[in-house]
Parts: structure tokens; sequence; C-alpha cells
């Protein structure tokens, strides 16, 4: 079971509040009807699935309905930080 | 039968508070305090069990959660049966009934034994993969059988009455067993500030102490327990939980404790108690005290009745008063074991030898023994066992230094008891269960916890520290360093006085070896509950199951109820001393909640029954059910389904329902619908990207319907949103959809257009909403409202206005589903049955019906209108659905839904499309779900042509309608397919137009 | 009403609408099946857990920037207090009460013939882009207390409500049983939730489940 | 091979069982394969042996990091069953029930393959669609599949509650009477022994860490333990590790790996006689050989590897459980784990070529790919060896997710299985 820190309620919170939005840091093409078939493919279903650290969007859903970012261990399900929508992971993987 | 083997004095039983049982039919006595185990030992119980392959006959081995045989079924009636209930943690009340779980026609004399004898040489190891193949049609048979042995008691026939509830907690430092070590964790957590709840699944805290003759402070280790119990239950801050397993240690410091509440004093929980209780923990820290199990040692014939654990046998004199047996053999490989010795010849029983299968040892307990005049056999061990349902005799032998050749003379004792230690496995499970491998250590010879990611500290017998001293200074360092951690000042705590006793070195040593290969020897059992061997892990390894984790599956060490607590570290020993590697390098298998079994009652709490998932209520619902409704499950929403009439049947109350619509006016309440305020200046704009049609130029007081589509351009979901001012919507979902829609706006607004002004907020639950629909629909709610003017031409279709429905504020949308003049009334919901008491007073006279969810479906599928989710299953763009004209591709930003439609097999020809589908007989309906194809008498697989998604006998046209799915179908009009039935039967169809009633949408506008 | 309305519409471009009948109309709320008056008469008065509906009342959800001064000066002046602004926390001022929700969105609480008058206070005082929007139809407060009220709610949420951890006028919102509710410690044994109207009715079968063992005093 | 045989026993157990041939050999690898096949799960073991039997390939080896038959192979809920939807995964999982029935024969190796039918119980008007819907769909498909209602099932199913009163009561069912469970492990042993006897080399405790790719083309696969073992052809087959895999290929793939958890009670007398699963209460339920109850529900919904997931979703299965059969209550949980799935969009597999050439992927089977075991790796068998996809493979390829064509099983997927 998480325990998840949100970064707008400002404290721990337990995962039955939370919902798992899936990868973070997915930007919508900003011109989609020039994008290819693949590029479009790629954007709304190929994922990186790292066996490691993965970047990764939480909804509150219970709490304050706010979105935010996760940085997770994706084996030790450790969670290295949190931060806001629109901001950018200090802990990242290597290589 | 007498309580034979009952001391006179001694131990934690209360003597005056004699208790009567049955087991297996025959009633026993025992005392306040005793388990069912120390009460079956009392009374001379020898044969608890029959094993699970061979039925042989088993006895009590051990005196806690270790236990592998003594698993009985436990309860006095039908409802409060409990199968595979462990004797040895069950405490003994009066009236409890039990019995054992295998042995036909008894435990005593089995039947079963017989053929366990003859074809027990037939059943090594994964036999069964190897048999019952021929001829493939037995197969099911032999499965009969093979399934009527399996399995140990039985589920009750009867439901369980009891209530189970669930409880989360939070705290700073949850300590995980109540031995000395965990006491003194807990004391010094708690004395330095912190919140700590401390959990022992024993009936009393104190852990080893209670068993054990040692003293603290000079007086009995017991008294110094109390003491400590004494201060910590002063503490507001410290919860204590006796008789609670911790069960499962999970992901950041989550764990489950299973609190035994009453179980412990009856059969059902006393009226008004809660059986059981699961406590949820969040722990800042935790300190796993969970202590050390003591290995038995593997030889031959060791599961005959009256083979124990030593340290069992000492539980049972000293904390039960019982001495299950009469003359004992002691086999050990350490020091510690030679306390049972002289617990055994304190109890004023005869020690007949203890073995010892080291060549030289000299601790001070060795020296008491002999002292006593106990015979101590060094370099030897008990080869074999003889005895059917008790221990008659041991053969002993030499060994040589290793332990791993018999190298002397072998010798006959007679005896009825065999206890043996093999040294102690530290209690590591729980620290595994977050994924952590246990690492070996030569010097405990056991494994200890390996590194954790997790705030977890250790502490006593678990991290392989035996010695009391030792164990209480680790408890209390621990207390500290959590203390410290959580930032709080540590209190000191002085260590209690207690004496060493000085041990000279263990043997690592598991298997005694016998005179005979592995193979052809006595069964040496490793893992009594799976009838596990030495010889059959030996075989397992020849044929090739190397790896422990192939061991284990391949001859189920480890997989009982057990879950190998007494026989892994064997089995893992034995394992790799055949391939020649080490323990580490042979590694173990995966220890996995439960720590011990839990009630699935208990897991589930309160969630079942009336609670197993909210019932979601409408503000008009008392009105459904008192006008007897019949229910739909929508989502977790109760809809009325439709309202039978004293007398008829649903097809009667349908068309009624129908036809009273179509012909004068119905009613329907749909609150459900998934409702969303919207505000902002970018609200317009917002729409326009959720939404796949045109929003720019909806003007205030006007609706529209609208299709949302994910990204791959498939409907996920519809609804009408109206437009309340320049800079206000109020958006409708399906009721089933609303949470995930409101989840979807915020997430595309939250994170890719975090820059556009708009707000979104549920307003779901506060509106009561009811549709009054049908030609006379208007004359009806102009009774009711005179400050709207209801002119068809000043308050036209697809228009909303505000004013007041009998004498409530209320906004009422002119939009229809069903194809009729409509109103859909809106008030706050507190007024919602007040205003459909006054409609139905008012519409009397109409006719006025109420209707269902199964009448609209009819009635919007007579106009060709979909039902997201019924007609949709993810796989249908909005062309598939023939609704292009919601979709517009002249807006500016590229809306989701766009791109996703415009990929290339979205865009190919012979996509299924839906159609509407006329049968050839009009009085046949098609079923819902049925497969078209052009042509029957292909073979199967046949060329499925899509399936119907709709299917009503609709009254109004007197015929049957539905809609559905044809490859092409937009350009099939008027041709025929073909359904083929299950019964044979094939129904004709034409596919038309899903518009079946008024295409030009007359009825609407009048 | 729609008179009074439509000057607001062109202010604001949103649609303000008093929701109140003005006659003598019966409003029954959302917890108005379990008919706890008729519990409350013939209860036993001790118990461990005592509930009481705070009910029709006006529930107002407000959702602005706190960067907007506008919004947060406005409606300060129109509740006569400033918005709660650090997390998790709620303020009371007189009969209205405002608790912290998200940065971004707040749950004021008012007597329920007050709400109307409120947004339409807020809409003149407020310029820049929020929302009120008027819930009071779909919400209603459960006011538990008692030695015991603890008990039950550690039963329904998986939040922390130790006085350290959860002190008298923090606010949160959770999961309750299976269900979602909004938790506000209004004193040290008194609770009060804010539950849904259509999960009301389950809300209210779990609390007279889950207090059984300490006993339930319903009160009027 | 050694024949095993009931007579087989009997002879063995005069010579103390001395004399049983190992299962399989313990090869060191050679340094040159004509496919390899990375994963020894059900499906590469499967894979190697239908490429040996069928297509004559024999010098194959698996590579395989920890042992086989290790993975999700040897944590799944058992359940067999084709009773898909689409004509593309109706084909390919009756392609599979096919080859179940017989299995145990064919290798020789008792599978405990036991038809003792598959029930999705239906709660809602909605489920009753979605399963008549299938019905009609799999009968025209040549997949057995039959609704029964609830007086019926009740009959059927004495320990299910079908009372009206339940929360979400039990309106009736479809039943596949082919489908049913077998013993996982013996499938794996089983494939793994018949493969090996053909010549195939199992190499266990071999991870492969990176793929040798020159000009697009693999030839090689780079193990931790044996370096750089090459390769004409390259099959990966590693269920929840696909995704890393890929990586190692450099592409991503459309599937993400969940931990799915699974548990079972005490073994018990026999108290359920099929296999019986709910979409809407989430959770199914049936009883092994062993006399334990086999439970399993739905994904945690985050990406996990630590083969284990959150304790929330073991209550919710279990509340469903006795929601169920409520006489579970006094049943006990014994033990819980998880397996990783690589679960794709589409809930339906990939078989497909790659980006890279002579590189194939068969991945994505997410929560229900033990009923595929012996159709995949036949049909995967017959890709390898020609290189270019089995025609029931075709709609299966990772294209489909840049076209658009995607076979959505989630509602005959449903809670997991
Ligand atoms: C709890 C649970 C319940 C399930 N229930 C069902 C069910 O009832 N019915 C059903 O049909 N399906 C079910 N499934 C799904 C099914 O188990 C899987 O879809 C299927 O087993 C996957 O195929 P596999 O056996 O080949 O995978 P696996 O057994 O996982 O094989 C993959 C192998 O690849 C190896 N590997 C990975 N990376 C490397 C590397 N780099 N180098 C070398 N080797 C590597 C792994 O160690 C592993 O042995 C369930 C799954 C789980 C987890
Ligand atoms: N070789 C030796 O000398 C030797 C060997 C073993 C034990 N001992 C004695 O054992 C004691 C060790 O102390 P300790 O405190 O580490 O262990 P302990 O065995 O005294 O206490 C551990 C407690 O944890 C409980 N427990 C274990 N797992 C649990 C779970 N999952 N949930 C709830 N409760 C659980 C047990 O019921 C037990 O009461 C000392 O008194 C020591 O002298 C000595
Ligand atoms: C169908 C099936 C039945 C199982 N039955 C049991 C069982 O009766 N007892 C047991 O301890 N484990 C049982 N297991 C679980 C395994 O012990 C083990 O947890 C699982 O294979 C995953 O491996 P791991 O826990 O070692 O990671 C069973 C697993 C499966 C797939
Ligand atoms: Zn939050």
């Amino acid at each position: 079971m998480l325990h998840i820190y949100c970064p707008h309620c400002q404290e721990l919170r337990e995962e039955e509040e939370f919902h798992c939005s899936g990868e973070a840091h997915i930007a919508r093409p900003l011109d989609p009807d020039n994008c290819t078939d693949a590029e479009w493919g790629e954007y709304i279903f190929f994922r990186k699935n790292p066996r490691g650290i993965q970047h990764e969007m939480w909804y509150h859903t219970t709490g304050c309905r706010k979105f935010f970012n996760v940085t997770r261990d994706t084996q030790t399900y450790e969670i290295k930080e949190v931060y806001k929508i629109g901001e950018q992971p200090k802990v990242v993987a290597e290589g | 039968m007498s309580q034979k083997n009952r001391l006179q004095s001694g131990g934690r039983v209360d003597r005056s508070k004699a208790l009567t049982f049955t087991y297996n039919g025959r009633q026993y006595k025992g005392y306040q305090g005793d388990s069912v185990a120390s009460a079956l030992l009392a009374n001379g119980v020898d044969i608890v069990a029959r094993s699970f392959k061979y039925s042989r006959p088993r006895g009590i081995v051990a005196a806690g959660a270790e236990e592998p045989n003594a698993v009985l079924q436990l309860g006095a009636t039908e409802a409060t049966q409990v199968p595979n209930v462990r004797a040895t943690q069950q405490e003994l009340y009066n009236g409890l009934v039990c019995s054992a779980t295998n042995g036909w026609p008894s435990v005593e004399s089995d039947w079963m034994g017989m053929m366990g004898k003859l074809g027990g040489k037939m059943m090594p190891p994964g036999f069964y993969y190897k048999t019952f193949m021929f001829p493939q049609s037995m197969w099911p048979t032999y499965e009969k059988f093979i399934r009527q042995a399996a399995g140990l008691g039985r589920a009750p026939k009867e439901r369980d009455q009891d209530e189970y509830d669930i409880m989360n907690q939070h705290c700073d430092l949850m300590v995980v067993g109540a031995g000395p070590a965990g006491l003194m964790a807990a004391l010094t957590a708690a004395r330095s500030g912190a919140r700590v709840i401390i959990a022992d699944e024993q009936s009393e805290f104190g852990g080893h102490l209670l068993s054990s003759r040692e003293r603290i402070e000079g007086k009995p280790a017991a008294d110094w327990v109390a003491g400590i119990v004494a201060e910590l239950a002063k503490m507001p801050e410290v919860t204590m939980l006796p008789r609670s397993v911790v069960n499962g240690y999970h992901d950041h410091n989550f764990l489950t404790i299973n609190e035994n509440r009453t179980d412990y004093m009856s059969d059902k929980a006393p009226e008004g108690q809660v059986r059981q209780r699961m406590h949820r923990v969040r722990a800042h820290w935790v300190v796993l005290a969970t202590g050390a199990h003591e290995r038995p040692l593997v030889f031959g014939n060791n599961d005959v009745p009256g083979c124990m654990v030593a340290s069992a046998v000492s539980t049972y004199i000293n904390r039960y008063g019982v001495v299950p047996g009469n003359k004992l053999v002691l086999m050990t490989t350490n020091d510690n074991a030679y306390q049972t010795a002289l617990d055994w010849a304190d109890a004023g029983r005869e020690v007949v030898a203890v073995v010892d299968t080291r060549s030289n040892p000299q601790g001070e307990r060795v020296e008491a023994v002999r002292k006593r005049g106990i015979k101590v056999l060094t370099g030897s061990g008990v080869i074999d066992v003889q005895g059917k349902k008790r221990v008659s005799g041991v053969s002993v032998a030499g060994l040589d230094a290793k332990g791993e050749k018999v190298t002397g003379n072998v010798q006959h004792l007679s005896c009825d008891t065999v206890a043996s230690s093999g040294g102690w496995s530290p209690v590591v499970h729980l620290s595994c269960h977050a994924g952590v491998r246990p690492v070996w250590s030569d010097e405990a010879i056991g494994f200890v916890p390996g590194p954790s990611v997790q705030n977890q500290l250790i502490a006593g017998g678990i991290s392989g520290t035996y010695a009391l001293d030792k164990v209480l200074a680790e408890g209390a360092k621990a207390g500290q360093e959590a203390a410290a951690k959580l930032g709080l000042q540590a209190a000191e705590v002085a260590l209690p006085n207690v004496r060493k006793v000085s041990e000279g070195k263990p043997m690592a040593l598991y298997h005694i070896p016998h005179t005979k290969p592995t193979s052809r020897a006595p069964k040496q059992f490793v893992d009594y509950q799976n009838d596990v061997t030495a010889a059959g892990i030996e075989l397992a390894t020849r044929e090739g199951f190397e790896s422990i984790e192939h061991v284990k599956r391949y001859t189920a060490m480890g997989f009982g109820t057990d879950q190998g607590k007494l026989g892994n570290i064997n089995g893992m020993a034995i394992t790799a001393a055949v391939l020649g590697k080490s323990i580490p390098e042979t590694g173990t298998t995966v220890f996995r909640p439960n720590y011990t079994p839990i009630a699935f009652g208990a897991i589930a709490g309160r969630n079942c029954g009336p609670l197993f998932e909210p019932k979601r209520f409408t503000a008009m619902h008392k009105w459904h059910v008192e006008n007897g409704a019949e229910w739909e499950d929508v989502g977790q929403w109760k809809r009325p389904w439709y309202y039978p009439k004293q007398g008829e049947t649903m097809q009667q109350a349908l068309d009624r329902e129908c036809l009273a619509t179509r012909e004068s006016v119905g009613i329907l309440d749909a609150s459900t619908l998934g409702k969303i305020d919207i505000q902002g200046k970018d609200a317009r704009e917002f729409l326009g990207r959720v939404y796949t049609n045109a929003w720019a130029k909806l003007a205030v007081g006007k609706c529209r319907y609208g299709l949302m589509c994910g990204e791959d351009g498939m409907v996920f979901d519809d609804g009408v949103t109206s437009c309340l001012g320049e800079n206000h919507f109020v958006m409708t979902t399906t009721s089933g959809g609303a949470a995930h829609v409101m989840e979807w706006l915020e997430l595309y607004h939250q994170t890719e257009w975090p820059e556009m002004e708009v707000y979104f907020t549920s307003v779901t639950d506060h509106w009561a909403t009811m549709t009054i629909s049908g030609p006379n629909s208007r004359k009806l709610l102009s009774e009711l409202c005179d400050d709207i003017d209801l002119d068809k031409d000043s308050f036209k279709f697809m228009d909303w206005r505000e004013g007041t429905v009998a004498g409530v504020p209320a906004r009422v949308f002119r939009i229809s589903f069903t194809g009729e003049l409509s109103y859909e009334i809106n008030v706050q919901a507190n007024y919602g049955l007040h205003v459909w008491e006054k409609l139905f007073e008012h519409g009397a006279k109409y006719n006025l019906t109420p209707y269902g969810t199964e009448t609209m479906h009819i009635l919007r599928a007579e106009k060709g209108f979909i039902i997201a989710g019924q007609d949709t299953d993810g796989s249908m763009t909005p062309i598939d659905l023939g609704m292009s004209w919601c979709v517009s591709n002249n807006k500016p930003f590229s809306y989701i839904g766009k791109r996703g439609m415009a990929r290339e097999d979205c865009v190919r020809d012979h996509r299924k499309q839906m159609v509407g589908l006329k049968t050839k007989d009009p009085k046949v309906v098609l079923p819902e779900g049925a497969q078209a194809v052009a042509d029957t008498k292909q073979p199967i697989p046949m060329d499925l042509l899509g399936h119907v998604s709709s299917s009503y006998w609709s009254a109004t046209l007197n015929r049957s309608i539905a809609l559905g799915f044809i490859k092409g179908g937009h350009d099939r009009m008027g041709e025929t397919v073909y359904y083929p039935l299950a019964d044979g039967r094939v129904i004709e169809a034409e596919i038309c137009s899903p518009i079946f009633l008024d295409p030009k949408g007359e009825r609407q506008n009048v | 009403m729609s008179e009074a309305t439509a000057p607001e519409k062109e202010v604001t471009n949103v649609a303000v609408m008093n929701q109140l009948p003005s006659g003598d109309i019966r409003a029954e709320s959302p917890l108005h099946h379990a008919e706890l008056d008729k519990l409350a008469a013939r209860n036993p008065r001790a118990g461990g857990v005592i509930l009481r509906e705070l009910k029709l009342l006006g529930h107002l959800t407000l959702r602005g920037s706190q960067d907007n001064q506008s919004f947060m000066d406005g409606c300060a002046a129109v509740f006569g207090i400033a918005l709660p602004t650090k997390p998790l926390t709620s303020v009371e001022k007189g009969s209205v009460s405002i608790r912290w929700m998200s940065p971004d969105e707040w749950l004021v609480v008012v007597p329920g013939d007050q709400a109307f008058e409120i947004e339409r206070s807020l809409r003149a005082a407020i310029e820049g882009h929020f929302q009120v929007v008027n819930g009071s139809g779909g919400q209603t407060l459960i006011e538990l207390s008692g030695p015991n009220a603890v008990d039950v709610l550690k039963k329904s949420t998986v939040l922390d409500l130790h006085p350290s951890q959860f002190p008298v006028g923090k606010v949160a919102g959770s999961v309750f049983a299976k269900a979602t509710a909004v938790v506000r410690r209004s004193g040290e044994d008194t609770w009060e939730l804010v539950v849904r109207r259509s999960f009301a009715d389950y809300i209210w079968l779990w609390l007279q489940d889950a207090s059984r063992e300490y006993g339930l005093v319903v009160k009027a | 091979m050694q024949r095993y045989s009931g007579f087989g026993l009997l002879k063995h157990s005069l010579s103390y069982h001395e004399n049983w041939q190992r299962v399989w050999r313990n090869p060191t690898p050679k340094k040159k394969y004509d496919v390899i096949i990375i994963g020894a799960g059900g499906h590469g073991l499967a894979t190697a042996y239908y490429l040996a039997k069928e297509h004559g390939i024999t010098n194959v080896a698996v590579l395989e990091k920890g042992h086989l038959g290790g993975g999700n192979i040897c944590r799944n809920t058992t359940i067999v069953r084709s009773n898909y939807l689409w004509d593309e995964s109706a084909a390919l999982y009756e392609h599979s029930m096919k080859l179940w029935e017989g299995l145990s024969q064919e290798l020789n190796y008792n599978q405990m393959f036991s038809q003792r039918g598959v029930y999705h119980t239906c709660h809602t008007l909605g489920d009753l669609r979605t399963n008549e819907r299938l019905v009609y769909a799999n009968r025209l498909q040549g997949v057995d599949n039959e609704m029964v209602y609830a007086d019926q099932l009740q009959k059927e199913i004495p320990a299910l509650d079908c009372s009206k009163d339940a929360r979400y009561p039990v309106l009736g069912a479809s039943v596949q009477r082919r489908g049913g469970n077998a013993r996982h492990d013996a499938v794996a042993w089983g494939y793994a022994r018949a493969a090996d006897a053909l010549g195939v080399d199992l190499i266990q405790n071999c991870e492969v860490v990176d793929m040798e790719i020159n000009d697009g083309k693999i030839t090689g696969v780079k193990t931790k333990q044996y370096g750089v073992i090459k390769a004409d052809r390259v099959g990966c087959v590693t269920a929840g590790n696909s995704g890393v895999m890929a990586k190692m290929a450099g592409f991503k793939l459309p599937v993400e790996s969940h931990p799915l958890q699974a548990l079972v009670s005490e073994p018990i007398k026999p108290f359920l006689d099929t296999v019986v699963m709910s979409n809407h209460v989430h959770g199914y339920m049936s009883q092994s050989d062993k006399g334990d109850l086999v439970i399993g529900a739905g994904i945690d919904g985050w990406v996990g590897y630590g083969q284990r997931g959150s304790y929330g979703i073991i209550e919710h299965t279990i509340q469903a459980i006795v929601e169920l059969f409520p006489l579970t209550s006094r049943v006990r949980m014994n033990r819980q784990w998880g397996g990783i799935v690589d679960a794709c969009p589409d809930a339906s597999p990939i078989l497909s070529e790659t980006p890279v050439k002579n590189l194939f992927f068969n991945c994505g089977w997410g929560t229900g790919g033990f009923k595929g075991t012996p159709g995949s790796g036949n049909v995967f068998a017959h890709t390898l060896a020609h290189g270019k996809a089995h025609p029931l493979a075709e709609p299966f390829s990772i294209n489909r997710f840049n076209t658009g064509a995607l076979i959505d099983e989630h509602g005959a997927a449903g809670v997991a299985h």
C-alpha cells in the first residue's frame, strides 16, 4: 500500500485516496493533424514502462482533486519525490 | 479420560477453572489457559491427524504458529465451523468442539493408511504429473478421487452470523512481537513519547518468557513481563494488541493485524461483539521482534506421534503444566535444548538419554544435565524411530564429525517421546513480505532479515540473537533508535539484570544420516503437512529440479497451512547438500503474507451483504419504492427499471409505459445523470476541445448534444450541455460515466491547458431531474409553472428556461430523449420529491405514467438514439455510429478524438457501422447480442457482420425494432442479414435506418 | 426570480439563481429516509457515539486563484473572514464555516437561506476568473460526537485522526467506507462529515453498523 | 525421453526411485543458435517445443534469467477458456484450446487439464448483454459458450449465492463448459521436458542484458552470465519484462507492466467444482486439485515490477468472494502473491515482427495468457520458423496501435484472468 505525499494537501495520504494515471510528461502533440499515424500511436499507446525510476501522474481523487507527479522506483516501490504538474523531476534514471 | 499428563502444579493454566471440550466426538477436560494442543496432550491424545499423502498417523510436534500437524476442524454448530485451526494456536474454552480433519473412518484407525502403505511407494514427489494420463477420458474420474482425498477441513454449510470489522491505525512505531525484545522496544519508544502499537499473536504478552524458567531481576521472567505490561497499559499513546497476528507487512510500512477478539472464548461472538478485527496500520517505524522457531531434526520415521520439537516440550511443561510423555530421548545439535531434558526431569519423568550430534559438548546446561545423572550420548544421532501410533523406541548411531555419515554401532533405546533440536530459525517472514530476501548468517545458523528500504528495525531472536541479556539490550536499542529517527528525545531505559549462561558452539546439522542411503532409509520427513521427505527432495534434484523454487513446487514443500515454518530450512539444507552447494547459494523460497491464515470474513470486514457497495439513491427514491419499481443497477445507482402494476408482466408494463408516454405523458427520474457546472471565459473553447462538435455559437438559453471521444477517436460518453450564461455551462454525462468525465476534464485542464480560465464542479447530486415526456407534457407543465412562456415558438426545442415549477425554482430544459415533446425539470434536490409529487397530483388527468430505464431505452431506440456503453463498446467512432452530424471538422483546435478518428483503420471501408434492423417477421424480437451473417450455410467459423446492440418490442410501432452493427452497414440499407440463434432458429432482418419513428423529428417540435 | 438574476447575468455572464422556494414547501434532506427525528425520539440516551444531521444548510463551492487579489479580498469582505489558505484547515465566523478543499477550492457552509444572497454578493464583489456553485441540495452534514466517535471514524476512513495529526479545525477529504466524505474536526470529540446526497443512505447504514458495539444515540 | 506411466511408477518404486532420468539437461550454451528464445515461461517453452517438433528447428536455445517456469506461468490462477469476443482472438484462443485438449498425452506429462467449466456471472443488464453477445459470437466462431440463468445456475453451483437480495444479484452466467483449469507448473515442466528431449537447450540463470543489432538486424543477444550468444532469429517472450527488453532493442511497446495479485485459501474439502468469475463484483475463484481455493482479481493501477501489489486489491477481492460465496467467510486465506503482467491497451496480446529485423516479440498477454500458452507457442514457432507472422498472429501485430485496428477485449477479458 503506497503512502503518497500530496504536494497540494502537503501531507502523506493513503493510496486509496489516489488514482494513478500513468506515465508523466507525455505532452499532447501541438499539431495533431500533422502527426503521422505512427506519431499519434506513440502518443496515445506507447510507454517507457521502465523497471526502475519512473515519473508518473497521480490524481488525488478523494482529496484536492489535483494531478501531480511522482518519481517512483517501480522495482522497490519507493517514492523518491513528488512534484507539481509543470515542474521537472530532480531524481532521474541513469543512462 | 483423566488428564494423565497434567502436572499437579506449575504453568500458567488456572486449575480452578476446569473446561470441557469435545475432540472427535469424545469429551475431555482442560483448564483455562490451555491451548487445544496442551489440553489434548494433557489427556494423552497422541494422534491428531493423518498425513495427506501416506495417511500416516501424526501427533502434535510444536507449540505455536509453526505446528504442521494438529490442524483441526473447529465449531459446535454448522454456521460456526472453521476449517484448519491449529490446535497450538487455539485457546481452549468451555464447550469447544473440534475434530481431526483427515482419516477414514477415524484418525485412530485409518483405512487410507493401508492404501498409503501400499501406494506410498508409488507416490514420490510429482507422481501425479507422471500418471493418470491414460486413457485421456478418465482424467475427470481420477481427479474426483484426488480431490476427495485432498483438502484438510471443510467450509461451513451455513452462513456465518458473526460481525467483523476493519480499523485504520496510524502510529509512530509498530512493534511486532511482545517477547522480551518487543517489550523492551515498545517500552523504550513509549517512554520517549512515541505513539506505539505492540501486537502479539499469543494470548498473553511475553513470548518465550511465558514458557521459560529464566529469571529477570531475580524474579521469574513472567513477573517481569507483568510489570512491563502494566506500565505500557497505563500509557495513553500505547495500543496493546494481544491475540493479534501481524499477518502482512506491506510497502511503505503498511501492516495488517488480525485481532482475535472473541474466538478464544466462544464459537460465536457474544451478542454485540465483533468476532475479529483487522487493523490496517500505517507506521512510521517498525520494529520486528518476532523471535525464532526451533528447527526439528530430520531423521527416520520422525513423524511418529511422540516426536516433537524440544522447545515445544519445554513449553508444554513450563507454560501448561503438561508433560507430553513418560520417557524422553532428546536429540540436539546445541546446548540450548538441554534445558528440555532438565525440564522433563524436573517434571518427575524419565530422561532416557540426550543424544548430541556434537562430539564434545561442554556448556553450562550440558554440565547440569550430566550432573543430574542423565546419559549423554555424544557424536551420535537418532537415525530411526520405532512405533506406529506412538514412539516406542529409537535407534541411535554414532556419526562422523560433520554429521554426514553413520559411523558407530546402532543401539536401541526405548522411550515414548523424542524431542529434537537442530537450532533456531529466526522468524524473518514479515521482513520478506515487501520483497526483501533474507540473508544467511553462519553465526546464527539461520537466515536473518535482509536490508530493507522500509523504516524497519529488528531486535531479538529475529536477528539471530538468543541470549536473553542481549535480546533485551537489542530491544531497548531498537526502541531508542526508532525514537531518535522519529525526532524524539530517546529515553534511557535501564537494562534488567539477567544471569548469563555460557554455551558451547552449536553444530550446523539438519538431516541425520541413516545406515542406508536416504532413498532406502525409513521416511525422513521434512515437511510433515505435505509428506515431503528427504528422499523426495533428493529425488527432485536428481530429476533436475535443482532450483530451490523448483524443489518447493515439485515436492510441495512449504505449500501447507504452516507455510514451511518448521521444515523449510531443513529442506533447503538438504537440497544444498545434494547439490554440493552452500545454503545461501541454494537460497530460500519467498515468504509471503499471511504469516498465519486469516478468515476471509475478517479481511472483508463490514463490506459484505448490504454494505458491499453503496447504493446510490435519488431524491425521489422513496416514491419509487412506494410505487413498486423494479430496479436496475446502473453503476452504484439504483434506478427504477419499470413499474409493474398488479398482475402485469414486464412486457405489459413496458407497453403501457411506452404508449402512455407517446400518447399522453410519461415521467422519468433522470437525476442520476452526471452534471457538471462549468464556469469561466474559456468554458466554451474547452467544450469545443473535449466534444467532437462545435460549441462556438451556442447561445445563452440553448442546449446542445455532444459526443466525447478519447484520443483514439472512440466514443466514450455523451450528453447534453446547456449554455446558462456566456461563461457558464452545465454539462450532463451518462450516469455511469460521471466520475470519469469529471476526471477527464480536470486532466486536460490541469495538465494540458492550465492557461484556460475554466472551473468544473460536480452538481450531480444537487439537482433532482425529472423528465416529462409526451404530447401532454406541455399542458402538464403549464399547470405547475406560470412564469415561463411555454409557447412552442418562445420556448423551443433545445432551449432552456428558468422558472418556477410547483412553487420551486427550476431550470427547465426542452430536450428530448424520447422524440416526444419533453421537458427536463431540474430543481434543488431537497425539493425533488415535492415537485415530483405535485406533477403526479396534476398529472392524473393526463394519465401521467412513471417509466423506468427500460421504457426510456425503448423510446430512444425508436428514435435511433444511442446509449453510450450499450450501443458503444469503445471501438466505435462517431462516424461508425452514423453521427457525422455531431463531428465538426472546421474547429480551429484539433479537438480530442479528431486525430484518432483519422487513423488508417478508422477510415477504411467496411467498418462495423450502426444501422437499424427490422425483422422480417415483425413479431419476432431479435435477441441483443445476436450476430449477423450474410449466409447461414457457410462453415464455422462464420464471417460475422456485427451484433445487435439494442433490441425491443415497440408497442408504438406494433413491431420489433433493433439497432445493431453491420460491416459497411451504412451502404447496405435494404439488404437482408441473418441471425442464427443457439436453438438453431435463424432470424432474418432487413437493414434500415436506425430511426424508426418520426424521422423528421416533428413530434418533439410541436 | 428570473428578474432577480437578469442583471447578474450581464455582469458576470453567469446564471445565478435563487433555488429556494419562497412559499412554505417542505424540503427533504438527503437523510430523510432515515427518519432521524423518530429515532431521536425513541433512542436511548447513552452511547459512545452521538449522531446528528445538520441539515438543509447552504453549501457553496468556491473556486478561484489565491493569486487573484480581487477574489481573495472579495471573499474576505463577503464572509467577514479570509479564506483559509493553509492546506487542510478551516475557518469559522458566526454561522459561516469555510473549508479548504484544494489550493483553488473551498467549501463554504452557511445557513440554508443565505446561500443565494452570498453567491450574489460574491459575484458582485469579485472580478476576474472564479466559480461559485450552489450545491446545497447535493450534500449534507453529519455531526458525530461522543467518546467513540473517533473509533467509528477509524473504521470508516484512512485518515490519521490523532489530535497531533488532526487538530480541531482540520479538514480533509477522504474515502469514507466505500464512499467519500469531507471530515472536519469541530471539537475535541466532535466531527463533521460532509457527504453526498446519493451516498447518504449508505453512509447512514454504515454508521449504524459500525457504531453498534458502542451504542449509537441519534439527536434531532 | 523416458516415458511416464503408472506402470513406470511401479517399476521405479521397486528400485527406490533411484533411476529416474533428469527431466531436462543443464547444458552450457553454444556460441550460436538458429533461434534464441528469451524467456523460459510457458510461452517461451511452448515456442521452443513447437519449433523443434513442427518445424524441425532444434538448434534452439531458451535463455532464462532465473529458473524456468518461475515467471507468471507459476503464479497464475490457471483459468483456461477460449470464449473471447472478436474473431481474431476467438480464433487464436480456440486454436490454443484445441491444443490443450490432448496436451497431457502429447507431452506425456499430466497437465491436469480439467474441463470443469468456466462461468462468467452477470449481475447487471449490461453484464447480461455483454455475455449474451459473447455467446452468440462464439457459437458462430466455433467456440462453445452458453447462457444459464439464475435458477439453473444455483443448481449448477450450489455454493454461489444467487439470491435476489444480494447487492448485485446474480442474474445469470455465460459458461464455457470446455473451459477449466490446468496445473500451471505442469505446463512449464511438460513443455520444457519435451523441448529438451527434442534437442532444445534450456539455459537457466542466463539473463539477457542487451541485444546485438547491426544494420537494423539482430545477430545475437548479450547475456550476463555467458556473454554474447549469436542467433539468426530471436523471439522475445518475456511477459512482464517485455518493456525492458524492447528498450534494449531500441523501441517502445504499447505495454505497461502492472502487478496482478492472486491468493489461495487453506486447502479444504471439495467446495467448488468449477471456475466462477465475476467482472462486476470483481473476483474469480476455482478450487485446485490440492483443495485450496484459488482466487484473483484485477491489476494494481500502477506500474510495478515487484511481484507484489497493494493490499487494497486483496481486500476488495475477498469482499467479492465472500459476497459471491458467503460460506467462505470462515475459510481462511493462506497466501497471496503477485506477478508482473504486461498489459496492452486493448487487452489483446502482441505476436509480432518488430522494427528490428529477425527479432520477434510475443508479449502483452497481460492478465490472461496462461490459457493461450499452447496456441501462442504454436503460432509463434511458425512465425519464427518462417520469419513472418502466422496468419492467426497477423492481426496481433504491434502496428495495430498505429493504424487503430485494435482488438478490444476488455469486455471479454473483464477482471483479470
Ligand atoms: C496472478 C496472475 C493470475 C493470472 N491468471 C491467469 C488465468 O487465470 N488465466 C490465464 O490465461 N492467464 C492468467 N494470467 C496471465 C498469465 O500468467 C500470463 O499471461 C502468462 O503466463 C505469460 O506468459 P509466460 O508464461 O510465458 O510468462 P512468464 O512465465 O512470465 O515468462 C517470462 C519469462 O521470461 C523471463 N525473462 C524476462 N526477462 C528476461 C531476460 N532479460 N533474460 C532472460 N529471461 C528473461 C522471466 O524470468 C520469465 O521466466 C495470470 C497472471 C498472474 C500474474
Ligand atoms: N538458543 C537460545 O538460547 C534461544 C533460542 C530461541 C529463543 N530464546 C529465547 O527467546 C527469546 C527471544 O526473544 P524475542 O523477543 O526475540 O522472541 P520471542 O520468541 O520471545 O517473542 C516473539 C513473539 O513474537 C510473536 N510473533 C511472531 N510473529 C508474529 C506475528 N507475525 N504477529 C504477531 N506476533 C508474532 C510470537 O508469538 C512471540 O510471542 C529470549 O527470551 C531468548 O532467551 C533463546
Ligand atoms: C494455482 C496456484 C495454486 C497455489 N496454491 C498454493 C498453495 O496451496 N499453497 C501455497 O503456499 N502456495 C500456493 N501457490 C502460490 C505459490 O506458493 C507462490 O506464491 C506462487 O507460485 C508465486 O511465487 P512466489 O510467491 O515464490 O513469488 C499457488 C500458486 C498457484 C499459481
Ligand atoms: Zn491533495
